[in-house]
């Protein structure tokens, strides 16, 4: 053959780097060293003498742990390796992980934040001399009042459900300042409201009460009615939910719940496409959050850093988490949570990078851009569930004929009657072609499930792509089932065996319990 | 701005690609997709933001022009600590978490994100290895959730209420603690004696009733527990669980809290190849014991290895998924969320890159610093060392002494552009020594000390002189 | 299966990433935009008016040039994939691309130099601002002259084959300036030296004399003197050279040189077997160069930007190009040329970031690791000799029995006498493993040559793992001979047809040519 | 240092591995290695160099010292020009070329080096769209070294040794091309009139024997030229090529070259995507129609677009590697090295993030903002712009008329922190505004300006005074 180049097939010819890495420790070499550490000053070796064999009694340590032993070079070399085995959302058409935003995190905010200027501010410095990083911080926290309506807010949580966890914390500590602590023990969430809420009420000693939806798939406001009680402490919904239908009953909801005598607390974890549109407050909660590496634009990290960002009304702000930076004309401080304060959910400030990235991505779109990024996320949600719905095989249960907001939880029960090919075993294929999904959180109330949300990020071409790959895995589920179930087939790794890791005889989470539990296989 | 809205950020904003959207999934507007949203509820306004800075230059220079505002510990002498620390961080760690396959990635299958997995069960085994422990979490947030865990999981498994605090404690993880187990356990404090836990009053409290009995080493004051062994045995005679909340960068040199008896050790990863971030930068680590009682109480996700279709493919998975909150909501354990992986990642390549030799010589070396420190301020007259403990990198010293503040030398020693220490008290400062605090740095922090006790000392006799001679003052 | 884990087979199972990306261009759509560019302000367009509009006549662009429009996130996303299908040093074990010294580029270096401290530097500021760039370009030359033992050293030159230009172009003033300029037409090099050795004094208008080794590979003194003559301007030699063979006689090669008049000029693009041990002006040359990015650790930047230390002898150093930093007790300035320089060859001070990253390697290292870099380089390449010369159909031409310095340039003539297959298909076939190699520079006086040079980078483990992928290719090439021939199959793309890439009718340097040569084809 | 000397950049200095290698090719030391080298040549001593930094803290502080001495144009507001430009470099454009596999590649072959051939063909496309050419080489050095060799191409093909250099040349890359060429062409002025060339002047002495016409636009004083296409009618009229240095920053809005006749145009590539870098970041591009007489005398690496053995595969290969010097050493076409293939990388991302509208909006950034610069400037009594050309980013202003010198406005508008142009002769400065300088920044620049020459007047008038009344001085 020879020029021109023939069309390119339907389907990207993908195959992601695969290196065969061993474990790093079975690259280890006696002697090598990785980096070295400054060497103690000749005056304070005089002064002090040999430190490790004054140490008290048992305290030095007898066998040095056992780390490998690796050149500079070939641990750089192993780990870059394994992220090209890694499918990072700036590499794939990343709309598969529905729920978790997963969006472009700008370039520049990732140069912006790489001084010293920031990285090497300790947290107790003299706030003279983190005015830059106080200012970022309170004009954050402003902006995000202006887009959710609350009163204040508080970046001071290191992750979506650490934000929920400071929404319940606050809620007891309102409730039992106001004498009701004892009296108010149930938290009332919904099944499509993320398990965090639910989880961390819990942790908090309440009682849960789950709420499953009504026929249409909407939130069931009479059955909420029934719930709710003088022993409700709070509502604790996300909307939309993770079906990407909004509660159009919301402001009802809360008014249910005051009526009570209960806060009403919303998980805006992801209000990517609500965005200029509506706010928690405006719907009149008492506490929201949103998740800052979602909807504000900061890199995920393999499973964080995150950023939780706490909005309340002016009655709860007196227990907000955390050290606050207050503004004195031009000047900026940090003042201690008062009395009334849940104190601190975590050291200082929470992840102060996430912050000063959210605060770029937030003064690179304005108001403007922010409502396009809703708008857009909407626009980009409807065409791909368009073109999901064309596929034989899957559907999108609930509220039928009707938009959805930023994501959908669709269900391939049909093709698996069909085929007996599980949702799971498309989303493992789906990567052979360098897409990838996930199904959505247990339990699976919709059968079958993948939950897909295309924000705002993605191009017509690129939502084309993924929906192309998904019509093509349903047509191999049917015609080529074999190779469904055998995948993936173009990966770093084939069909993994997840049998050992319910077994505590078997499991082995650190390369030392392997070696105990298998030693024969030392040097595999 | 242009008129159409167009961002670089948004691709399909471009108004043909909009418009063929719209079209093909038969809308007028976007308005339409918001039916569900009760006209009462719209905002109907647009934001009131700043005005944007569309263009990155523009952007750029506005952001790195509020940043040019801060001061870092790389232009100050510092000595602050308290949590987040100036460690040295190789170029590698940064090299591997700024790779766009790892920052970006989230929470993708064994398959496509075979690397994270790999980088993080490694992460365990590396640190297994530093504490000489068979089960590592996947991060938590930092050191107070993971110690608040720990704590939790003492809890449960005990069925017990009582919870011994027998070190001194920074208190903002100890306001985060009590706050997070408060319904469940009651913390009690058995005071420290001499800067380390009081044996004998441990075992006084202890009993049936005890779920937990909670050391940290080093310290508030960095002070390092030398009779763990003694605690451990004395918890376990009751059925307690010896929780340790420590910092691993030492255990290059000092026994790790396993070998004598630790049931859970846990705490905070920034020491491991993290930049200080104005303290945004933490991550916690809760290891236990490979006892699936410890194991299944853990909320965190857990890799493990696993075995795929190919002889010899190293595969992985979760552990006991079923333990956590994803899988089943508010019956797993706690909750588990987006935590730290990036930093789990760091530390892992970070331990990777130090070695057994490195952890060792980085041991010595803050042992050798702090030792060389605390003479030298320590030796100073009116200054006192506050207890005889052992210390790593942090040592507290007393101020009174000298007729000085603590918040009074911090005021006069950053005037010369020291941040000497944090005061914790009236007289009491935490000061802080690590591999990047070098003899000179540390000369010249008792050299300024030395001469702000000699002018207050000046002021003093000055003072006493007034009060002597009050005929003079009269005249 | 379940665990333990089986152990690895003896060959990496490698896979490169393929992404199947097509051309740039054809992912462009209509409106999109990849960054904004700052807005002109009303105060300037109010005074100016619309500078377009007003261009002299023909001067304003009638069509917009064809660029592709495409979002941001899109470009990120392209050449992030086109970058995980290259294989850069930092991946693999880079011993294959002899001569050319891929050594670890230490990552700290990269932090280094990532400050706007450096690269918001004008070279034209003041140089009270800029003592930082200027310190470190002058301590750098005066190390290199250490290394050297020359006089100075100019680092102005953005590569090795710039720096051989430098050297012609003094040598051709050094004689012009004693008028010998007319006399002097001739330069003798060999044919192990580098080709920009012959090419450069060709364009500076030499005639090229080109000498052979004696039978045993070295170079042949009788023959120089032979060649040497009162036209000779230079001789122009790399040593040890292209065959890792160092010249015992270099010494009487000067000698000889000297004694009809004519300069020595050392190419010591790669000294990196020889740091610490053997000097340039020990051997009494005249001028030298080093390429630093080859002996002194900055990155090779898919081909460039390097950087070329210019070594002269205090007869040659008026001739040194460029400006030149110059010391006044502890503070430095820019000294323009003088009279005899030959002026600049590049703009200002040469590629400073290179400068700035080889201070920072040498500085690591300090005299006792440059000589370990020396040393364990040549441990390396003696080692791994011993591995490729185990393998059946591999041989080292000449100096046998000998040991070399710093690489071997091999040959695989018995195994493609005996299997018909080339060097060049050996190669490509060991990129399946992740490994390759490349032949050597034409005209293949080795036949079916592959050039090994292991630098000191590369561990024990390392380089037996090379030398097992091409004991592994030998082998298939004699029992699978198919396999090899058809190569590669697990890269990012396969066998490519070179055929259209000498034809003028058929090539395609640019998009643009390739859409009017094959107008049906686009789109493709 | 640690005895024996274990580095981390060189595994094999563990001493365990360095023995079993030495054992393993039967050497007793590594001086068996060296046997070839004379005893007399070897060096015999330690080199003499400073105590080595070998923890990567220690160098990295040292490292760090010294450039933070260096005080950049973002702490500066620099009008600095003259070769090398401050624009805004796309943050994309460093994430691409930070990358690993581009940053330390090198030579492989278009299989496991597809990214890099795909990259650097993108780049030369876009590159080609940018200028209306077909035909552009992977980067040489700089822009120097490009138009060196675009006149040497040009003297090759005609077999002439005349050179008419029309424009204004900055002197440095004049330097360059004249050392480079001499051998082969002679270089003749043909003074340019009010900024541009002159079309008359070259036609009178054009003749049979001029290889090729060099025409620099925008010229060293940023003059752009408006009449190539009549030079090129001038030239080709009598076989010569018509030579263009040009910076490509323009072609968003202004006619590129080879739409008016242009044979060869050549530049560099510093305004698209690189930093500064101390003048330390150059590609040089030479880009010719697809004309085999052309093609075949370019000394470059040229990419190609190839096919596979799998339909729809884009592959790549060389060009015409004939031409080059790998191929055929001093047979070659001069020669072919390590240039700058990265910062061509680089290029080609910018040109693909900026698009067709961001060239044209940043082209009319920079013709506003020059011309606004211009009026500011020229506005200022005494203060004269040097000639009425159109102006792209640079241009120059004669201070003379008050009574000032170029490097007396420098010395004086540098204690304010300005760097006001760069002094050409006693009184032109070239001043320089890219979309970095905002029009406060020009008002800034105009307002000291305006400061300085009131001064000089004022200190003129004085010594007029002084001057007029001899008498008083006396007194
Ligand atoms: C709606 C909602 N709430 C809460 C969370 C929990 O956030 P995080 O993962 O940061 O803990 C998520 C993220 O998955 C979410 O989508
Ligand atoms: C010995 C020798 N000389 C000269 C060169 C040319 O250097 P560069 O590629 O920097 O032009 C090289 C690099 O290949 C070389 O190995």
């Amino acid at each position: 053959m020879s020029l021109p180049i023939a069309p390119k097939p339907a389907h990207r010819r993908f195959h992601q780097a695969r290196w065969d890495e061993p474990v790093i420790f079975e690259l280890s070499t006696p002697g090598e060293r990785g980096v070295l550490v400054t060497a103690v000053e000749p005056g304070v070796r005089d002064t002090v003498g040999d430190v490790v064999a004054t140490l008290p009694e048992g305290l030095a340590r007898r066998t040095p742990p056992a780390l490998p032993e690796m050149g500079q070079m070939r641990v750089l070399k192993h780990y870059l390796r394994l992220s090209q085995e890694n499918l990072g959302a700036d590499l794939n058409v990343d709309v598969g992980q529905g729920t978790c935003t997963m969006k472009y995190a700008p370039k520049v905010n990732e140069q912006l934040i790489s001084t010293p200027k920031l990285s090497a501010m300790h947290p107790l410095q003299d706030p003279a001399d983190a005015q830059g990083a106080l200012e970022i911080i309170w004009r954050t926290e402003r902006m995000l009042a202006e887009i959710s309506g609350m009163e204040e807010v508080s970046l001071h949580t290191q992750g979506g459900s650490a934000a929920i966890w400071a929404n319940i914390a606050m809620i007891r500590a309102y409730h039992e300042a106001n004498g009701e602590g004892a009296q108010r023990r149930e938290v009332i969430t919904t099944i499509f409201s993320h398990p965090s809420n639910a989880a961390a009420a819990k942790a908090a000693g309440y009682d849960v009460i789950t709420l499953h939806p009504d026929a249409d798939g909407y939130p069931d406001l009479a059955a909420l009615k029934r719930a709710l009680s003088p022993r409700t402490a709070a509502i604790m919904v996300t909307n939309p939910e993770d079906t990407g239908i909004y509660n159009p009953a919301i402001r009802e909801w809360v008014d249910a719940a005051h009526a009570v005598g209960a806060l009403a607390s919303y998980d805006q974890a992801n209000a990517n496409g609500i965005l200029g549109i509506t706010r928690a407050r405006d719907a009149g909660f008492d506490v929201c959050h949103f998740n800052v590496h979602k909807t504000f634009g900061t890199p995920h990290g393999s499973g964080g850093p995150g950023t939780g960002a706490n909005g309340v009304s002016a009655a709860l702000a007196p227990f907000l988490p955390g050290p606050r930076v207050v503004r004195d004309g031009d000047r900026y401080r940090v003042e201690e949570g008062g009395p009334r304060s849940i104190g601190a959910i975590g050291p200082f400030h929470g992840v102060v990078p996430n912050i000063v990235r959210a605060y770029a991505w937030i003064m690179a779109l304005g108001a403007e851009g922010l409502r396009a990024v809703a708008e857009t996320a909407v626009l980009n949600n409807n065409y791909l569930m368009k073109r999901i719905l064309e596929i034989p095989g899957a559907s999108a249960p609930y509220a039928t004929g009707r938009r959805r907001i930023e994501q959908v939880r669709y269900s391939w029960q049909e093709l698996f009657e069909e085929t007996g090919i599980s949702s799971e075993e498309i989303g493992i294929r789906a990567s052979d072609f360098g897409m990838h999904y996930w199904t959505s959180h247990h339990p699976y109330v919709v059968p079958q499930p993948f939950t897909l949300e295309p924000t705002e990020s993605y191009s017509k071409a690129e939502l084309d792509e993924y929906a192309d790959v998904l019509a093509e895995v349903a047509r191999e589920a049917r015609e080529t089932p074999e190779v469904v179930r055998t995948a993936p087939h173009n990966q770093t790794v084939h069909h993994t065996h997840h049998d050992d890791l319910d077994d505590p005889e078997r499991w082995a989470i650190t390369w030392r319990a392997y070696r105990r539990k298998y030693p024969d296989a030392v040097g595999a | 701005m242009s008129e159409p809205f167009v961002h670089p950020y948004i691709p399909n904003t471009a108004p043909e690609v909009r418009a063929e959207m719209l079209a093909a999934v038969g809308a007028a507007s976007v308005e339409e997709f918001y039916a569900d949203v009760p006209a009462d509820l719209r905002l109907g306004r647009a934001l009131d933001l700043p005005e944007p800075l569309v263009a990155e230059q523009d952007l750029a220079r506005h952001v790195s022009g509020l940043l040019a505002r801060n001061v870092p510990t790389t232009e100050r002498l510092s000595f602050l600590g308290q949590g987040t620390y100036a460690h040295h961080v190789p170029a590698v760690v940064d090299e591997v978490i700024g790779r766009s396959e790892f920052l970006t990635a989230y929470a993708g299958e064994p398959y496509e994100d075979h690397g994270r997995f790999q980088a993080l069960w490694q992460y365990q085994s590396l640190m297994g290895e530093l504490l000489a422990m068979d089960v590592v979490n996947v991060p938590t947030y930092d050191g107070f959730q993971a110690t608040g865990t720990a704590l939790a999981m003492a809890g449960r498994m005990t069925g017990r209420r009582r919870v011994l605090v027998a070190s001194d404690v920074l208190p903002a993880k100890l306001s985060k603690v009590r706050d997070y187990v408060r319904v469940h356990l009651d913390l009690e404090t058995v005071p420290p004696v001499d800067g380390t836990a009081d044996v004998a009053g441990i075992t006084d409290r202890l009993g049936g009733d005890v779920a937990a009995v909670w050391i940290e080493t080093p310290s508030r004051t960095g002070a390092v527990e030398h009779r763990l062994q003694a605690i451990a045995d004395a918890a376990h005679a009751v059925g307690a669980i010896l929780v340790v909340g420590t910092d691993p960068v030492g255990y290059g040199v000092l026994t790790p809290p396993a070998e004598q008896g630790a049931d859970i050790v846990c705490g905070d990863i920034q020491s491991l190849g993290l930049h200080q971030w104005y303290g945004g930068a933490h991550g916690g680590f809760i290891a236990v014991h490979d006892d699936p009682r410890f194991v299944m109480e853990m909320p965190s996700r857990l890799f493990g290895l696993a075995t795929t279709d190919v002889p010899g493919e190293v595969g992985f998975g979760d552990v006991a998924y079923d333990r956590t909150s994803f899988a089943h909501r508010e019956e797993g354990k706690e909750w588990v969320g987006t935590a730290a992986a990036l930093w789990g990642i760091a530390a892992g390549v970070h331990l990777a890159l130090m070695g057994p030799q490195g952890m060792r010589d980085l041991g010595e070396v803050l042992l050798a610093r702090t030792a060389y420190a605390q003479r030298a301020l320590g030796a100073i007259p009116g200054i006192r060392l506050t207890d005889g403990a052992v210390h790593l990198r942090e040592f507290a010293i007393d101020v009174a002494g000298a007729g000085l503040t603590a918040s009074g030398v911090v005021d006069a020693l950053r005037a010369e552009g020291i941040e000497p220490g944090v005061p914790a008290g009236e007289h009491e400062l935490v000061v802080c020594v690590t591999e990047l605090t070098s003899q000179r740095d540390i000369d010249r922090l008792a050299a300024a000390v030395t001469g702000l006790v000699a002018a207050s000392a000046a002021e003093a006799a000055a003072t006493l002189d007034t009060v002597a001679t009050p005929e003079e003052h009269r005249a």
